[in-house]
């Protein structure tokens, strides 16, 4: 976390000349740099970040005048909706089809989903959002561009999310299969799933419900890391689909150097990891008794 | 032949995470040229004993002495050469070979390591290739590339090689068939009686333990409860948990009749002893004292060694001892 | 007569590996009659394992059988495989070697019993399921069934596990149970309560038990018949007493040679030398004659079939010239 | 009235609506829409038209007296536009406010003493020096504009985020990342604007831009040259090309070796082929520039010379200039796809004559300091992009020695050329300035350090059903005068 | 088969100067655009650069970014990795506590604050991208340590006498490589990807290198003109992906004798 406030706070380039380029006069560069602080030295700024952070404030935007609480705040909401959409639309086409890839290792159907997953997993989002954008707003005027909606009706705002959501899942439905499906083998290869077999039970049972929790447990370790990856691929999808979200914000802020919201909305990525990571291991418990009973 | 004091345990106890007591209080002294079984339940220490003797974990209480110079010192002061003195075979033979080096070249590590002479530890790979009836071709194999009771034949000339005086195997025929036990099994006394080498060896298989070793000690969750020579332990055993193991050890000869005494409940875990006698929650012929004072291990006139209140209560059922 | 009901005749297994076709049973004949116990021994790699997978109908892809498995003159092999899970836990269940992960280690015990009642007695309600699961942890003797059913298996120690695969075993009443090495896992005095168990427990079954171990005194305890594999061939059948005590097939001799039993303490431990045929190597001959102390110009020729002798099987050609 | 809706994208975020405090053309869009000025442009011209002001006049060089019509109200029941909300919002621009924040447009106002208050709705500015340009950039522009003292006051900060005017329309709905909606002020009697709202939408990536537009989710758009070029002829949209207004040339430190050297400067003048440059970074849409005052402008050289490639002379040239060839130059320039293709242009033609290119290209932020302080000593080649104004003693005044070390990337340090300026900026006679300033375009001509390039081309594509206003720079839109059609 | 997309690709990185019939840097104006011909298969680009070349040469920079990419980031993750499974205590937190840090934070955003920082170089790219892909491989590596430390064979080096440094020189260490180079191989196209996302951004490889990265984003630029050479330059990314990751599976499935031995 330090190191990348120190990191962001090396980044060269002021606020002023960054936001109007050869329109700043030297008055306002140096009106930003004295109030952002920039003139002062390293440890001073993150000294006065983080003793204003304990008390839970992340500052004040200089550029504007906001309170980054704020626009950390306005911007969170989008960025969890399509988050959570989109893992929850990797995870519903993901995980059955890493189960159907395990259970038929080798069918056709298995490689070339292996293929498919390979390619969604690889190629940036960005660029999966393109082409969606193309054949389906553009060609096939089927959905809108934009990402978000003005009149604000539910309806309207559902049918917004649909390709951000869908390029951002993706990926991630690619990845998911191929942990599912590792670990499915893996589960599968085991003996209580022999022993399930031995006694008859029916192989959906076996599948779905003996091997498929214990494959879930490896598979929530990578989602959990992989919340940096989702983040870094939603800056760019908000940016493609016009989305207002954490990740424009932190990409606006880079670009216009505006460091007071560079580092608040840094520190809350940083949270959000955090607290995933722990959601996650508490999750853990859920699908893995032994965990539980261990603790006790 | 020495008759010094080869190996000696001064009330070692290990503990491992605060609370699981793997060994509690163990005093042992092993004279050079001996062969010494132990013997025991899983999760008894056994294992834990060994690597005790071999520097792998250090008593966490008292004290362990190898050729009167403490573990702990001796890995200090000369590493390499205690490590020459004592050497161990491991349970799972094929595991202890690093699986990227061949066979060659974990031999003449003994060369690399200890700076032993080349052409001295070439001559001898090959002689002890030979009594082991392992094929010269095998030195340019890697591990995964042969069988399990090659693997532990390998084992054996490289703990060989440096010419130990002690030598502690763990449970060496585990894993192996019947039909290949007896041939390492013989090799390992020939080597013992050759090298007049003080010979530690856990097994599971009593039979093993009978006909290989002059004392075996039994053990029960971290503690000694026997440690007796091995024909009276066979003929008299003096603990009833020591009676019950040598009652369900199923003996062809008996004809298929079961003496076995078959014991009620699990064994307890090490982390939660039982008070009093470790072994009063399963004794078929615990007393009201057993649950509260931990007997000492006492000298019988036997001239066993246990760790019972009421011993010789429990006798081995059935008439199939060689009396 | 009854037929019986197990049947297997001139069953073959097969695989496909890098190093050429591996021949992993080599024609197997076998029955086993209703309400016998049936003792399976052998070599480790002898494909002990492989049969009762193969009559489990359990084989893993790649593997493939030839011959027949008839149970109640219906043959296994040819059976589709939703016939075949529709007669697992039905008709046949099998006790695994390894209760550590023969349990899921994600369900409490309660709910993996319970799937195999409602899957064998789909009228069941989950009530009556629940309280047959308990009343057979009752039977096979775990205490507070109840909070065992609450469990996960890595609650219980691996007696109390292998208790619970006992269990489940029972809940399905198969006319065949197949046990493969259920008791290797487990402690001295663990094994022998098991043991205790299964031969208080075969009045429950009306049906066959197919039991393999590397124990013969356990086997010589608990088996009406035994038979005694090597390298992928049934080498002799007989009653276990007449087996045991009187083996006919040279191989068999020299396995029960090996058991370090009762022997004087003075002679070297027996074994088999040579080495234990490669699935892979066909050769035109007798299996064991590589290593047989009887090998005769015959026995290069062809594998002699199993025949009667003296109210036994064997596989040998010469038994009338080396008994 | 019908309920007709603009939607119109905006390609940077709003940032402050305060307008001493704005941040650029995004910004002081909605500004202008929002506040009244005394005067203001009328559509689509940079001629301009009383609006707040009933009668004005240049009674002297440094005075000028103003009379406000009446009745005009701020919205929110903030009161009348009186002569001291005029006072109070023109000098918010020269004295720090309470907490001692200063307007980032003080130079606008830089010649006002103070205005003075007669009554209600009359007042005088008061001038130290004449101003010429002060009319057409000051007062009817965004530094022009009329705030309510009371509800500055009133609402402080919060004032950056709900601007309180008299003019055409109010904002009603101010969503940061997202956008802003502009509605039709009721009380505004001058006139009625087509749209009852307009909502402008920030889509930062251009490429989401167009298709938005194709897809007919916005209205209105700024387009880069390539996607204008590929949306004419586009069903139901409009494509608007015109000479921009910003100009591109390539600059050349004139305090580094061996760019000191006039003879090397001038070689590279001659090696590269501005034509052929402009044709790649702007796929032949763009028009060649000769001087910084692009054609149409006040100040600007028709008579600048034309350089053609001329790779004999450049040979020549820098065979007299001693230096050992080749040599190495950096080029630095900002990550634009138009910046890059012109400097790999550059780079091949420059290396036939022993000039070796490195492209050292920069992300925004960190290219737009390249020239700041130290920094500045190790430029070597560059291009630069400004904003023309419609003052030309404004746009020269980047390359004064003052700017060295800021804007004055070239390190051009003429003491002339610095008088010359200062005197434009006060000469109210129209002609003699426009020959001051093209004196000073020769001296930059003089200098070698200047390659011009081109003065771009700005795009904008509308949906058919629209009729756009704005300034012939292409940044100033005047929403109140879109039509529907 | 991914063994020989992989060679095909390594062949085409080398041997480029001779395959590409162009100079991929050759300026030709006035043919911009132009599309598939005799002359040039694939076309040209808005310069009128013959895309051909062009992709040959970005295969030949693709595979220098990622090859060292992956060689830096496997060293410093595997040090790394290492000193946290044999140094416990803070040295072990610390360097713990630097990888979430790292892997908590978007790679995209922090490659953009590293070049703006830093500038973007082919060696600066180099190690930011490194730098975000070392604690994948750090992790990998500790848990391989410390699940290999307790293996039977490094406590049998033990008592015969070895000392940790020759312990982990000659038997911990091969033993971790084999997974950490199927992550390495399985890691090729998250590189390629990061790169292409920072030429995205604009934050690439400088011009005239031609990147994979860099080609995307020119033909992104161009798309409304000519769609073929995005497509071209998707599908050279989506193709090296898809070559690694097929060649890593069958990498790990030829090292790990456990998925070998498994024949379903
Ligand atoms: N490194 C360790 N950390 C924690 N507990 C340990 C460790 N090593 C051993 N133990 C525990 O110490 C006890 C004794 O283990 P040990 O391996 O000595 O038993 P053993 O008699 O050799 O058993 P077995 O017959 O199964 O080999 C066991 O309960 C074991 O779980
Ligand atoms: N899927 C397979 N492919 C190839 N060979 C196999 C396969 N499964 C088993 N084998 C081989 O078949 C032989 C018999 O194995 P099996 O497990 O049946 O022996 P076993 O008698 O049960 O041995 P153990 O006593 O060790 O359990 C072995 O040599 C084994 O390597
Ligand atoms: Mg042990
Ligand atoms: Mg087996």
């Amino acid at each position: 976390m330090l190191v990348i406030v120190v990191l962001l706070n090396m980044v060269p380039g002021d606020p002023a000349t960054a936001l109007l380029g050869p329109m700043a006069t030297p008055e306002y560069a140096q009106r930003f740099i004295a109030e952002m602080g920039l003139d002062q030295p390293i440890y001073v700024r993150l000294w006065k970040f983080f003793s204003q952070v304990a008390v839970g404030n992340l500052g004040t935007d200089v550029i504007s005048g906001r309170s980054v609480n704020a626009i950390v705040w306005n911007a969170l909401p989008h960025t969890f909706a399509l988050a959570l959409a989109s893992m929850g639309l990797a995870c519903l086409i993901g995980i059955p089809a890493g189960v159907y890839g395990a259970v038929h290792k080798g069918s056709i159907g298995d490689t070339l989903m292996a293929m498919v997953s390979v390619v969604f997993v690889s190629v940036p989002s960005f660029i999966l959002g393109i082409f969606l954008l193309i054949v389906f707003s553009v060609m096939l005027n089927w959905l809108p561009v934009l990402g978000v909606s003005d009149n604000a009706t539910l309806g309207d705002h559902l049918v917004r999310m649909i390709l951000p959501t869908v390029a951002l899942a993706l990926g991630w439905i690619g990845l998911i299969a191929r942990l599912v499906r590792t670990s499915m083998l893996e589960a599968l290869g085991q003996n209580y799933v022999r022993t399930a077999r031995a006694y008859g039970l029916r192989e959906n049972m076996i599948h779905y419900k003996y091997a498929l929790k214990n494959a879930v447990i490896p598979t929530l370790a990578i989602i959990g890391m992989g919340i940096g990856r989702l983040l870094g691929g939603a800056v760019l999808i908000e940016i493609i689909f016009a989305r207002q979200g954490l990740g424009s914000v932190l990409y606006d802020a880079l670009q216009a150097r505006n460091f007071s919201v560079l580092q608040g909305s840094v520190f809350v990525v940083v949270v959000i990891f955090v607290v995933v990571n722990l959601l996650t291991e508490l999750s853990y418990s859920f699908f893995d008794p032994r965990i539980r009973y261990n603790r006790r | 032949m020495t008759t010094g004091t080869s190996v000696r345990l001064d009330n070692a106890s290990v503990v491992f995470l605060n609370v699981i007591r793997a060994l509690d209080g163990v005093s042992l002294e092993i004279k050079a040229g001996e062969t010494v079984g132990v013997v025991g339940e899983s999760g008894s220490g056994k294992s834990t004993l060994c690597r005790l003797l071999v520097g792998l974990t250090l008593p966490t209480g008292g004290d362990a002495q190898i050729m009167g110079q403490s573990v702990k010192t001796a890995l200090k002061t000369d590493r390499k050469a205690f490590r020459r003195q004592i050497q161990m075979l491991m349970q799972d033979a094929v595991a202890t070979l690093s699986p990227r080096i061949t066979i060659g070249g974990l031999m003449m590590e003994a060369v690399a390591i200890h700076g032993l002479d080349r052409q001295e530890t070439e001559a001898r790979i090959h002689t002890l290739l030979e009594r082991l009836r392992l094929p010269v071709s095998i030195l340019d194999r890697y591990p995964h590339e042969i069988s399990g009771g090659q693997a532990r034949r390998v084992g054996v000339i490289r703990a060989l090689l440096l010419r130990p005086s002690v030598l502690v195997a763990d449970e060496p025929t585990a894993g192996l068939d019947v039909s290949v036990q007896g041939e390492l099994l013989n090799l390992l006394l020939e080597f013992q009686r050759e090298m007049n080498l003080t010979f530690v060896m856990v097994s599971h298989n009593l039979h093993v333990i009978k006909r290989v070793t002059q004392r075996t000690i039994v053990m029960y969750l971290g503690q000694i409860v026997e440690d007796a020579p091995t024909a009276t332990l066979f003929k008299h055993p003096a603990h009833p948990y020591s009676t019950t193991l040598l009652s369900t050890n199923p003996l062809l000869s008996a004809g298929g009749a079961s003496n076995a005494i078959i014991l009620q409940g699990e064994v307890p875990s090490n982390a939660k002893p039982p008070s009093g006698c470790r072994f009063h929650t399963r004794c078929p012929v615990a007393q009201p004292t057993c649950s509260k004072t931990m007997p000492e291990l006492t000298r019988t006139e036997a001239g066993s060694l246990v760790r019972c209140h009421f011993p010789y209560s429990l006798a081995l059922p059935g008439a199939h001892q060689d009396t | 007569m009854t037929e019986p009901l197990l049947s297997i005749q001139n069953l073959r297994l097969t695989a496909q590996t890098d190093r050429g076709t591996a021949s992993i049973l080599r024609g197997i004949d076998l029955t086993v009659e209703r309400g016998r116990i049936l003792g399976i021994v052998g070599e480790s790699g002898s494909g002990k394992s492989s049969l009762v997978s193969t009559i489990m109908g359990l084989l893993s892809p790649g593997l493939n059988a030839e011959g027949s498995v008839k149970l109640d003159g219906v043959d296994l092999l040819t059976l589709g495989s939703s016939k075949m899970q529709a007669l697992r836990g039905n008709k046949i269940a099998m006790i695994f070697q390894d209760p550590m992960t023969a349990l899921n280690p994600v369900f409490r015990v309660g709910t993996q019993l319970v799937d195999v009642v409602r899957n064998r007695y789909p009228g069941v309600s989950r009530e009556e399921a629940v309280k047959r699961a308990s009343d057979a942890l009752v039977k096979v003797g775990l205490s507070d069934p109840e909070r065992r059913m609450k469990d996960y298996p890595g609650q219980l120690s691996g007696g109390m596990r292998q208790r619970v695969m006992i269990a489940m075993a029972l809940l399905c009443q198969p006319d065949i149970l197949i046990a493969d090495e259920p008791t290797t896992a487990l402690d001295a005095t663990i094994e022998a309560q098991i043991i205790d168990l299964l031969r208080r427990l075969r009045n429950e079954f009306s049906g066959s038990i197919i039991f393999i171990s590397h124990n013969l005194g356990t086997v010589l305890q608990l088996c009406d018949e035994v038979a005694v594999m090597y390298g992928g061939h049934l080498v002799e059948l007989g009653a276990v007493r007449d087996v045991l005590a009187q083996p006919l097939h040279p191989y068999s001799r020299a396995l029960i040679g090996c058991e370090i039993d009762d022997q004087p303490l003075d002679v070297p431990l027996a074994f088999i030398p040579g080495k234990v045929p490669e699935t892979v190597d066909n050769p035109p001959g007798c299996i064991f004659a590589p290593r047989c102390n009887y090998a005769a110009e015959v026995c290069t020729r062809v594998m002699p079939p199993l025949r009667a002798f003296e109210g036994q099987l064997a596989a040998c050609a010469r038994l009338e010239d080396i008994t | 009235q019908e309920q007709r809706s603009l939607t119109v994208r905006i390609s940077r975020e709003i940032q402050n609506l305060d307008p001493p405090f704005m941040t650029g053309t995004t910004d002081s869009n909605v500004l202008r829409a929002v506040f009244q000025r005394l005067v203001a442009y009328v559509p689509n011209k940079y001629e301009y038209e009383l609006d707040a002001a009933e009668k004005m006049e240049q009674v002297s060089p440094l005075q000028i007296d103003f009379t406000l019509k009446k009745g005009q109200m701020f919205t929110g029941g903030y009161g009348e536009l009186t002569a001291d909300d005029v006072k109070f919002s023109f000098e918010r621009y020269i004295r720090p406010d309470a907490e001692g924040k200063e307007s980032s447009y003080k130079a606008d106002w830089a010649a006002l003493v103070e205005v003075q208050v007669h009554d209600t709705y009359t007042g005088s500015i008061i001038l130290s020096k004449p101003s010429p340009s002060l009319w057409e950039v000051v007062l009817a522009g965004t530094s022009g504009l009329i705030q309510s003292r009371k509800a500055v006051e009133a609402l402080g900060a919060e004032h950056s985020r709900t601007p309180i005017g008299s003019g055409p329309y109010m904002v009603t709905s101010f969503e940061a990342h997202r956008g802003l909606t502009l509605s039709r002020n009721p009380d505004f009697a001058d006139y009625v604007p087509d749209y009852e709202t307009v909502n402008l939408i920030y889509i930062a990536n251009q490429k989401t831009a167009e298709l938005a537009l194709r897809a007919k989710e916005i209205d209105f758009t700024e387009l880069s040259i390539d996607a204008a070029e590929e949306l004419i002829g586009a069903e139901g949209i409009t494509v608007e090309k015109r000479p921009g207004q910003r100009f591109v040339w390539m600059g050349m430190n004139m305090q580094k070796a061996p760019l000191d050297n006039l003879a090397v400067r001038k070689a590279i003048r001659a090696a590269i082929d501005v034509d052929e440059m402009v044709l790649a970074g702007y796929q032949g849409n763009a028009p060649r520039l000769n001087t910084m005052i692009p054609p149409g402008l006040l100040g600007h050289w028709s008579d600048a010379p034309v350089y053609q490639r001329n790779v004999d002379e450049a040979r020549q040239l820098l065979a007299e200039s001693g230096v050992t060839l080749p040599i190495t130059l950096k080029l630095t320039l900002l990550n634009e796809p138009g910046f890059q293709n012109m400097g790999l242009v550059a780079q091949a033609l420059l290396s036939e004559v022993g000039i070796n290119i490195e492209i050292d290209q920069r992300e925004a932020a960190t290219f737009w300091s390249s020239g700041k302080g130290e920094s500045g000593d190790d430029l070597e080649l560059f291009f630069l992009r400004f904003n023309a104004n419609p003052d030309p003693t404004y746009n020269a005044r980047w390359f004064l020695p003052s700017q060295i070390g800021d804007w004055n990337w070239q390190r051009f340090d003429s003491a002339e050329f610095a008088r010359i300026q200062d005197e434009s900026g006060s000469n109210l006679d129209r002609d003699s300035r426009v020959q001051q300033i093209i004196e000073l375009q020769k001296l930059m001509d003089e200098s070698a350090s200047m390659v011009w390039l081109t003065n771009e081309v700005f795009a904008l594509g509308y949906q058919s059903s629209v009729q756009p206003a704005f300034l012939p720079d292409g940044n100033n839109w005047q929403f109140p005068y879109f039509k529907a059609i | 088969m991914g063994l020989a997309l992989v060679a095909a690709i390594l062949f085409i990185a080398i041997f480029a100067p001779f395959l590409a019939p162009y100079d991929p840097n050759k300026l030709d104006v006035i043919n911009r655009l132009a599309g598939p011909s005799a002359e040039h298969w694939l076309g040209t680009d808005q310069l009128g650069r013959d895309l051909l070349s062009r992709h040959i040469y970005g295969t030949q920079v693709a595979m220098t970014v990622a090859l060292s990419v992956i060689a830096l980031a496997l060293l410093i993750g595997m040090a790394l990795g290492i000193l946290s499974a044999y140094v416990p205590g803070p040295v072990e937190r610390l360097i713990l506590i630097a990888f979430d840090s790292f892997s908590s934070f978007p790679s995209v955003i922090l490659a953009m604050a590293a070049v703006a920082v830093l500038g973007s170089s082919m060696p600066m790219l180099i190690i930011v991208i490194a730098t975000s892909l070392v604690p994948h491989f750090g992790r990998v590596a500790r848990a391989q340590v410390l699940s290999v430390m307790n293996e039977p064979f490094v406590e049998a080096e033990r008592v015969f006498g070895a000392s940790q440094l020759r312990i982990l020189v000659f038997h911990i260490v091969p033993n971790i490589l084999a997974p950490l180079i199927v992550i390495a191989s399985l890691d090729i196209p998250i590189v390629i990807a990061i790169e292409a996302s920072l030429s995205f951004l604009g934050l690439g490889l400088r011009p005239p290198l031609a990147s994979w990265g860099g080609l995307l984003q020119d033909g992104y630029q161009n798309m409304s003109k000519a769609l073929l050479p995005v497509l071209i330059s998707s599908a050279a990314l989506a193709i090296a992906t898809l070559a690694f990751t097929m060649f890593g599976e069958a990498l790990r499935n030829a090292i790990d004798p456990r998925s070998a031995r498994r024949p379903d």
